[in-house]
């Protein structure tokens, strides 16, 4: 078994991938493994990681993404993927990738060399049941239906600075119960700091629980 | 010659002639020395709408191309009455063909005159209806004294040389058609009829 | 006064209409009233003309009718349709409007088959706008902005509309090309082009050689000659396009 | 067929574009038409992924001058039609909306503000306030609200086909790119469940019964032949909207009564401007904050009475004195001193604002 980890994180537009996919990269990195975060969101690629950039960088990763200052156009004309992030699965560490929202977004991952052959990428679908589309057991199991293959679902429920641990346990509930209903495993329910310190090690679906640091509100503005 | 400025509606229906005349009349005054100021008004169609002649001629530069009330207005056919009411005030003379049947509601109640022309009976009895613009013009030429004869024929000869050039009966038919409107213009005082 | 023959779906209240003495548009308008009175639609059509001299066309049936802009009435009608698909929708206009400013949009009515009638009556010039050369002026033809004749070398040859259209329409769409010198033929083509639309196969649409004396300072042996031989060079009358196997409506 | 898109009362988080397309739908619009141009593409996305589900409908054309022209057509057959734009497109759009106001047409159009002249940025701008206020040629026949964030667009959004049906002026929803794609929480509900009636559309065009036997036909154009015409009518359309501007605009003021500095802002600036009073406030500054929601019509009476009574005003915008210059003109007159702080195409902090607003009050 290799030892290296790829994983991708699809899903609805602000379900929370990018903040799922840093926070798991740092995550890796922090244990010492050396790890690549990609930008494939080819549907606004300047609203995700690119003002976050330099912070990450300082913070051991290597981040491929494109530059404001390389491009021109920017959503109208930037959905252009980078080179590097085209062979990021041939880099060496573990590989995170943020895929962009789009009605085919999980399609993206065609675009990557390797993709379809690589023996470690797992596809990780992020729900957040406070969106209207992904609500309910039923708007779930539909919406992770169009994605194509998705290896297993993350609990990513949150209303910003108004969640609370209730929410995010309602949020475990559906998204546990969506997930069996498809024969998915749930990865992780997600959490800020604070309020996965309140819901403990597991959620009350027996999930574990992921503290997250929330690095998004600074991509914006 | 009139000191001030002389201000005329001539409204038609498109194809009747009101822009040639208004324009022939402006063109004369010019090239007496005056000031003259023509603007067309018409609606969207190429022909067969209320077409409106605008004109002020004058001794001193004329201001806004836009007025009031006008000293004539001349109204060729029912719709043009109904439109040019509005700028008959106390002070005005309203001219309308008295061909036109069924207007009499429509005719501007306070006009200081409101004088019916038989031009549309004259040119065809007298002429040809074809110069019928031709007397209207005249009317207007006998009741305002804006322009001289001779002014009026010059102009008239500068537009129209080419055809007579070809035909030279029509410049006869215009000029006499010209004469005979302004004698009609010189109508006697004295209101309706 | 004895009022003319005139279809049942025109307003008479209104008439006579305000086209110029010898226009073709109340030709081609009289047998697209003739087309509507023998479909029995009239209570369904919505109307829509352009500006130009079509926009004198907005008040001269017994229609629901809207005028819009120069080019857009195609939009407008195609929105209705969309959003009311029981109704008839009829787009007017004239060959700047559908030809020049408003080509994109019939284009992409057509590409799109949208189910809907678009007309354009074809006078090879702006009529209203007082006679300037349009994508449909003939060569050597002088107009006000082709004084010297429309030179094909600078500024291209008669635009095929009727052909343009069949060529990128999908099958479903019914593409003809009538003249006001065919008045049968043409009430014959609107009436397929309206069956077209009643059926919901596709977008119809039907270009009508029309005259414009006043523009073209013709008597009127001279209208006819131009219609009849000149235009008649450039433009063929006739279908371009049928719908396959399903032949668009009896051939009344 | 169709049930309630949104049935109860939720807590949801989201981007802009897509509140856009949930209160659409809770204000039971049928048809959407749009045009590709970022950054309201979202607001296609999700209508087109939801409308199929509540038998609505779209259709994307072959540019603004068609999407706009379509809504004009939709509205005129009784449905609650929309569309979206932003910069450029907003620019085209301009023609169909002028015939909208001439026609009285009740469209709604949803503008995410990007940066201009030209092309510029896709990302944010508060620079369309002329272009959505005023329209292209006439007399800005037209209602515009400016959002401040995810709950107003939401709010507003389903506030415009009302006020449209209503008035019958066409009726604009005025975001921005920030707006757009932003995601924060708000509250989603049944508009009819808090009370707010929706207006049943009456068509235009296409009633029942054959025209000139049963009715009348319905006839509308945009042509007038005489000057006369033309000026009655107008004369007409703006006595009624200058009749209803009074009933129709909106603002939301905050310690505006003893304040010597009133800041005004509108769309997502005015929460900069909100943070910063929050703080002049706290260390017991006279700061007060001022925020027209309508931009067309003005809250006249409010600002006139304002400028009457404060020392100083700040104007903020990220636009070049867009704002400042309706603001101004409503000024025209009054005593008080009017500053500015204008930073087109870019987003404002509430520090920059607290900065400037200490140096006006420093000012002797």
């Amino acid at each position: 078994m290799s030892d290296r980890i790829v994983e991708a994180y699809i899903g609805e537009y602000a379900s929370g991938k990018s903040e799922s996919a840093i926070n798991r990269a740092l995550e890796l990195a922090r244990k010492g493994r050396k790890v690549n975060l990609v930008d494939l969101d080819l549907v606004e690629p300047f609203y995700t990681l690119r003002p976050l950039q330099e912070e990450l960088s300082r913070l051991g990763l290597e981040v491929i993404a494109w530059k404001t200052e390389e491009t021109v156009g920017l959503g109208e004309a930037g959905t252009v993927i980078k080179p590097a992030a085209r062979w990021a699965l041939r880099r060496i560490g573990d590989v995170i990738l943020d895929i962009g929202y789009g009605i085919e977004g999980a399609r993206t991952l065609n675009l990557l060399e390797g993709a379809d052959e690589d023996p470690d990428l797992k596809i990780f679908a992020v729900i957040n049941i406070s969106r209207p589309m992904t609500a309910s057991v039923a708007d779930i199991v539909a919406e992770v239906g169009t994605m194509g293959h998705v290896d297993g679902l993350i609990n990513n429920t949150h209303l910003a600075e108004e969640t609370t641990a209730a929410l995010v346990q309602a949020g475990s509930r559906i998204v546990t119960t969506a997930a069996n209903a498809m024969g998915l495993p749930v990865i992780a329910t997600q959490a800020e700091e604070k309020l996965a310190g309140v819901i403990g090690p597991v959620d009350c679906m027996g999930n574990r629980v992921r503290p997250l640091k929330r690095f998004m509100p600074k991509a914006f503005w | 010659m009139p000191e001030t400025t002389t201000k005329m509606v001539l409204a038609g229906e498109g194809g009747q002639g009101v822009q040639a005349i208004a324009e022939i009349l402006a063109e004369a005054a010019n090239e007496e020395g005056r000031q003259a100021l023509y603007i067309p008004n018409f609606g969207v169609e190429q022909r067969g709408g209320v077409s409106v002649a605008f004109l002020q001629i004058s001794d001193h530069a004329i201001g806004s191309p836009k007025f009031l009330k006008g000293d004539i207005v001349a109204a060729l056919s029912e719709r043009a009455v109904q439109r040019t009411a509005t700028y008959a005030g106390p002070e005005t003379v309203f001219i309308y063909d008295s061909a036109m049947e069924g207007v009499e509601d429509d005719l501007p109640e306070g006009a200081a005159r409101v004088i019916p022309v038989p031009a549309m009976e004259v040119a065809k009895e007298e002429f040809h209806p074809r110069v019928y613009n031709m007397v209207i013009m005249g009317a207007l030429v006998g009741a305002t004294a804006v322009v001289s004869l001779d002014q009026a024929k010059a102009a008239i000869e500068k537009r129209l040389g080419y055809k007579f050039e070809k035909n030279p009966q029509l410049r006869d038919l215009n000029f006499r058609a010209l004469e005979r409107g302004i004698e009609m213009g010189r109508w006697p005082k004295g209101g309706i009829n | 006064m004895p009022v003319p023959a005139m279809p049942k779906s025109w307003r008479v209240d209104n008439k006579p209409h305000k086209f110029c003495p010898g226009c073709g548009h109340g030709l081609v308008l009289k047998c697209l009233g003739k087309a509507i009175d023998e479909l029995e639609i009239q209570s369904r059509v919505v109307y829509g003309c352009d500006i130009g001299c079509s926009l004198l066309s907005w008040d001269l049936f017994n229609l629901d009718t809207v005028q819009t802009h120069h080019g857009r009435t195609t939009p407008v009608m195609a929105g209705m349709k969309r959003a009311r698909p029981e109704l008839i929708c009829i787009a007017y206009m004239g060959d700047g409007g559908g030809y020049s400013i408003g080509v994109q949009h019939l284009v992409g009515a057509a590409m799109r088959n949208e189910k809907i009638t678009v007309i354009v009556a074809n006078n090879t010039q702006y009529a209203m706008t007082g006679g300037q050369m349009a994508p449909t002026t003939l060569p050597g033809q002088k107009t006000e902005t082709s004084p010297y004749g429309r030179d094909a070398e600078t500024t291209g040859l008669p635009f095929q509309g009727a052909e343009m259209i069949a060529a990128i329409a999908p099958e479903g769409a019914y593409v003809a090309r009538g003249s006001v010198s065919h008045l049968a033929q043409l009430t014959r083509f609107l009436k397929k082009a309206l069956r077209n639309q009643i059926d919901g196969h596709g977008f119809s649409f039907v270009e009508a050689l029309s005259a414009c004396p006043t523009n073209w300072r013709t008597d009127a042996a001279g209208t006819w000659e131009f219609v009849e031989k000149d235009m008649a060079e450039h433009f063929k009358r006739g279908e371009i396009k049928i719908p396959e196997k399903r032949e668009a409506a009896a051939d009344a | 067929m169709t049930v309630a898109p949104v049935k109860e009362e939720k807590r949801v988080f989201m981007t802009g574009n897509e509140v856009v397309a949930w209160a659409a739908l809770a204000a039971g619009a049928d048809i959407m038409y749009g045009y590709p141009i970022t950054p309201q593409n979202e607001v296609m996305h999700y209508w087109s992924r939801l409308a199929p589900r509540y038998g609505k409908s779209f259709l994307q054309t072959e540019d603004e001058l068609s999407a706009g022209f379509a809504t004009t057509g939709g509205v005129m057959t009784g449905s609650k039609a929309f569309t979206a734009t932003a910069g450029s497109g907003s620019v085209l759009m301009q023609e169909p909306m002028a015939m909208a106001e001439m026609m009285r047409l009740p469209t709604v159009t949803i503008v995410q503000q990007r940066g201009g002249p030209s092309t510029a940025t896709v990302i944010y701008s508060q620079q369309e306030v002329t272009l959505t206020t005023m329209g292209g040629n006439g007399e800005g026949i037209r209602v515009v609200y400016s959002t401040a964030g995810h709950q107003d667009l939401y709010d507003y959004t389903i506030k415009a086909f009302n006020i449209a049906w209503k008035y019958r002026f066409p009726t604009f929803v005025l975001g921005d790119g920030y707006q757009a794609k932003m995601r924060e929480p708000l509250t989603i509900y049944d508009p009819e469940k808090r009370g707010v009636k929706l207006l049943q559309p009456d068509p235009f065009v296409g009633k029942e019964g054959e025209p000139g036997r049963d009715r009348p036909p319905a006839q509308y154009r945009n042509t007038y032949n005489l000057e006369e015409e033309l000026y009655e009518k107008i004369m007409s359309d703006m006595k009624e909207f200058e009749e209803n501007s009074a009933d129709i605009a909106e603002y939301e003021s905050s310690y505006t009564e003893d304040a010597e500095l009133v800041i005004i802002a509108h769309g997502i600036v005015f929460r900069a401007v909100r943070e910063a009073l929050d703080n002049l406030r706290q260390q017991g500054l006279p700061v007060g904050a001022f925020r027209p929601v309508t931009l067309r019509p003005l809250p006249v009476g409010q600002i006139k009475e304002l400028v009457a009574r404060v020392k100083k005003i700040l104007v903020v915008e990220s636009a070049y004195g867009q704002i400042a210059r309706l603001i101004k003109e409503k000024a025209c007159g009054a005593a008080c001193e009017i500053h500015t702080m204008f930073k087109p195409g870019i987003g404002i902090a509430a520090e920059e604002v607290e900065v400037r607003a200490k140096e006006i009050l420093a000012k002797q």
